[in-house]
């Protein structure tokens, strides 16, 4: 049985400016709220524009905030969204540049992702009961850009690196066994880099990955911290 | 051995959770000490003299005012650089709080000096 | 300095197009609304401690008027057991109680000692925040 | 490696895998391209495949030219695109005599394609993988692979802009420029800009996949695809750390992926006319519960964390074989052979041959103006998919 939603969907044109679109869409409380949208762009409006390629929370190409919070459409079911006859606001993810309707340009945050480094496949642990072997998987981090939108110093620091970057020098150093490049820890242990975090834990609220970024933006403060003592009492000593 | 490169913001952070730490005991000693040390608080201006000359006091509350306003200060700094300022707008922001700092402390250690003076 | 200033540049990801830089977004510090306990925490520690501020320099400004002796202060105690005052008094002792306390939360989560406790914590914060609020208030009127 | 010397210009019409390896290799050998995608990179059927790298076992039986593209094309990826690969491998897994019966078959299929394989037996296969149906009879192992498919197209499109390839998401094709029997480029509608406007080049490749019928029709060609939907069911959690399929020959919900944080059952196929929105049959995701389970009981237990279906362009003529049983072989279509110059289509194939694509269809084009430049994204290794936003 289809439920009756109406989508209200924040649209941007760089000539236009900014409206809000309002849509009657039909469907299936199993679907998705990404569904819905293409959908729409489907049947009723050719003309939005949206990224999105997974549908499964793997390519983190789709990320939107739905009704005020970040959320992966493809992995938010309708019936958890809202109930029959709700209703969306669909906007773009925040603190990024926006290019038209919902789509943002990922390019300032794929330039830091780049910078830390971190390859996407690395090892991982072997399931429960399972003999230790080598395995590798995809990184948990999608790199879809919901811990910035929902960050609150990202939203008036655009120096600040951001809670995926960091979370990936976290990781980097778990993998590592400690080794950042100079040019990576200057970023990190900066002003700018994980000081800069006022542990508002958003990131962490939002992300559809587990990747905990303000959990590790802690263990990298704990480490840089007990460095930092650890070398002011043997300058002392 | 570790290599070098420019490390910057780490001891702003770790000093704001040490002075905000001795806080927590400097604001309760300041509270308890004007309310309890003179008896029935400061009432009179002869009760705020007798205060301030006695030295534990005076040493207290030095210190309490020179980590306070660091504290203070340091937190005021800290909002400012989430704006995403420049460099120089940064490097201008510090000076500025530092002279501002020195002001506030300068003042108070005048004022409590002057206060022991007319006792 | 809030200003929610937006300009167009050139989009390295889509050729020939301009994007909008997001603008500025300083409200964002004082919405806690839809969002998790972090940002609770994160929201009153700056409300209060900008508060706490601007407390401590209208606190020195006011010591002033013990310079001018005996009626400066007289004149300022009458004024501070007004009702009015000792209200004030009570916004300082939650402003004190709450970024005290929340700032003791922030410095265990944030040297990484008790990271996974931040909700707990924060909600412990809050009680005894208010626990120490009603106290202080019933002391204050009392006295 | 010195870019060979020709002024001749292209356009790819679609960036899912086979439009990106095709502009990839097109840069290789010095042509001046431009892609257009009418949505985002990999937002068709590239984006929401099953991202498995194949081993070419699911077709050593019934379509060994397949399975012979598979495996090669395993062993190149390996080698050309490090950063977009989970390598642990795929079991074939027995539960029922009836997949005993087919083992003989499988294993003399892997010797034919040359698919390595080692077969393992029930308790071997339980160490690998605990959560395997514990009635489990034998398994084969064979090089299995995972790709995250938007990412296999942004290394491919990485690469190609580092040779000067422009990449235009957003930019739909709305026709086919013509002069005398020859394509001469693209008119396309900007859906950023909401602009329409004509781009010319020396040759169009058609790679839009199950809209590719659509795009041959603006200049009067019949190309066959059929658009062949499946349903995939994302489960919450990863429970299977290699790909785990069915030993038999190929049915609904053969098949659990594990990426990432989840395991994907796969998956269904039927026949649509309209690829741009699928309704999701309902009997087929519920079958895909039940098959899945066979294989991996725990999935019994744990909740869906997505559902999608996206059409295969499979090549065949419509209302002839069933969707399973068309070949996952790829054809390449020189439309000179219709009268029509400077117009080629390629379709059908899977994402795991993109590059053999590529190169068929570059062949072709190169052939065309005479050209003879030897292909080279055998040994080219891709840039970080990263690059594609950073150049």
């Amino acid at each position: 049985m289809s439920w009756q939603i109406t989508y209200k969907i924040k649209r941007y044109h760089p000539d236009q400016g900014s409206r809000v679109d309002t849509f009657q869409v039909e469907i299936e409380p199993e679907r998705t709220v990404l569904d819905g949208i293409e959908l729409i762009w489907a049947k009723q409006d050719r003309t939005l524009v949206f990224r999105h390629a997974c549908h499964h929370a793997s390519c983190g190409s789709c990320g939107l905030v739905v009704n005020g919070v970040e959320v992966l459409p493809c992995i938010k079911l309708i019936q958890d969204a809202t109930t029959d006859g709700g209703t969306l606001e669909v906007e773009p993810l925040r603190n990024f540049p926006v290019v038209a309707d919902l789509v943002v340009d990922m390019a300032p945050f794929f330039e830091r992702m780049q910078l830390i480094g971190m390859p996407i496949v690395g090892p991982t642990g072997p399931l429960p009961g399972q003999e230790p072997d080598e395995y590798t998987a995809f990184e948990n981090c999608i790199e879809c850009g919901l811990c910035l939108s929902a960050c609150p110093v990202v939203a008036t620091d655009s120096k600040y690196l951001g809670p995926a970057a960091l979370a990936a020098a976290e990781r980097v150093i778990e993998v590592s066994e400690g080794r950042l490049s100079d040019e990576v820890l200057a970023a990190v242990d900066n002003e700018h880099g994980l000081w800069r975090c006022h542990a508002a834990f958003e990131c962490s609220e939002v992300c559809p990955s587990n990747v905990d970024p303000a959990g590790r933006i802690m263990a990298l403060r704990r480490r840089m911290t007990f460095e930092r003592l650890r070398r002011l009492v043997g300058a002392k000593g | 051995m570790r290599s070098e490169y420019e490390r910057r913001g780490g001891w702003s952070w770790i000093t704001q959770v040490i002075s905000g730490l001795l806080l927590i005991v400097l604001v309760g000693l300041h509270m308890i000490a004007q309310h309890f040390i003179v008896e029935g608080g400061l009432r009179t201006y002869q009760d705020v003299l007798a205060y301030v000359s006695d030295p534990v006091i005076f040493t207290l509350e030095i210190l309490f005012l020179v980590v306070v306003t660091y504290h203070a200060l340091l937190g005021v700094r800290s909002v400012l650089f989430d704006l995403g300022l420049s460099e120089a707008q940064e490097r201008r922001v510090t000076q500025i709080l530092v002279v501002i700092g020195l002001l506030t402390i300068g003042y108070g250690v005048w004022l409590s000096l002057y206060l022991i003076g007319q006792a | 300095m809030s200003s929610t200033e937006e300009y167009l540049e050139e989009s390295k990801t889509y050729p020939g197009h301009k994007v909008r830089r997001p603008g500025s977004q300083v409200s964002r510090w004082f919405a806690p609304w839809k969002r998790g306990l972090g940002t609770w925490g994160f929201v009153l520690n700056r409300v209060a401690g900008l508060g706490l501020v601007l407390y401590l320099f209208l606190h020195l400004a006011v010591l002033s008027l013990l310079t001018r002796g005996q009626e400066g202060w007289d004149a300022f105690i009458t004024l501070a057991k007004s009702p009015l005052f000792l209200l004030l008094d009570v916004v300082l002792l939650a402003g004190i109680l709450g970024h005290g306390l929340n700032g003791l939360r922030v410095a265990l989560i944030g040297t990484g000692l008790l990271v996974r406790w931040h909700r707990p914590l924060f909600i412990a914060v809050a009680v005894i925040a208010v626990l120490g609020l009603v106290a202080g208030a019933l002391l204050f009127f009392s006295a | 490696m010195s870019t060979p010397s020709h002024n001749y210009s292209a356009i790819v019409i679609g960036a899912g895998s086979t439009g990106s390896a095709v502009a990839h290799d097109l840069t290789l050998r010095g042509f001046a391209v431009t892609v257009v995608e009418r949505g985002e990179i990999a937002s068709g059927t590239t984006g929401r495949n099953h991202c498995l790298l194949h081993s070419g076992g699911r077709y050593c039986v019934k379509d060994q030219e397949s399975a012979i593209e598979c495996i090669e094309e395993n062993m190149i990826l390996r080698k050309i695109m490090p950063d977009a690969l989970e390598l642990n491998g795929g079991l074939f897994v027995a539960i029922t005599d009836s997949d005993m019966d087919y083992k003989p078959l499988f294993l003399e299929g892997c010797e034919a394609c040359n698919i390595p394989h080692k077969e393992l037996t029930a308790d071997e296969a339980l160490k690998l993988e605990p959560n395997l149906n514990p009635e489990v009879k034998a398994a084969v192992w064979v090089p299995d692979g995972v790709f995250e498919p938007m990412r296999l197209c942004l290394s491919f499109l990485a690469t190609a802009k580092s040779h000067g390839a422009v990449v235009r998401p957003f930019t739909e094709v709305k026709g086919l420029l013509m002069e005398g029997g020859r394509v001469t480029g693209v008119h396309v509608w900007d859906r950023i800009e909401n602009k329409e406007f004509d781009i010319h080049a020396d040759v169009v490749i058609n790679a839009a996949g199950p809209w590719a019928e659509a795009i041959a029709e603006m200049a009067g060609i019949d190309v066959p695809v059929v658009p062949t939907p499946g349903v995939m069911v994302s489960m919450t959690g990863r429970h299977n750390q290699r790909v785990i399929n069915r030993l038999n020959k190929s049915s609904d919900g053969d098949i659990v992926v594990p990426q990432r944080e989840t395991s994907i059952i796969g998956t269904s196929s039927w026949k649509v006319e309209d690829a741009d929105y699928i309704e999701i049959p309902e009997d087929h995701v519920r079958l895909m519960y039940e098959r899945g389970a066979e294989m991996l009981p725990v999935l019994k237990s744990v909740s869906p964390r997505g559902i999608f279906t996206v059409a295969r362009p499979l090549i065949g003529s419509r209302g002839e074989a069933e969707g399973r049983e068309l070949s996952r072989t790829f054809k390449c279509f020189d439309h000179a052979d219709e009268g029509v110059e400077g117009f080629v289509t390629i379709s059908g194939g899977k994402t795991t041959t993109s590059r053999a694509m590529a190169e068929t269809t570059v062949d072709v084009v190169c052939k065309k103006f005479g050209l003879e430049i030897p292909c080279t994204t055998r040994d080219t290794v891709l840039l970080s998919y990263r690059a594609f936003y950073t150049l």
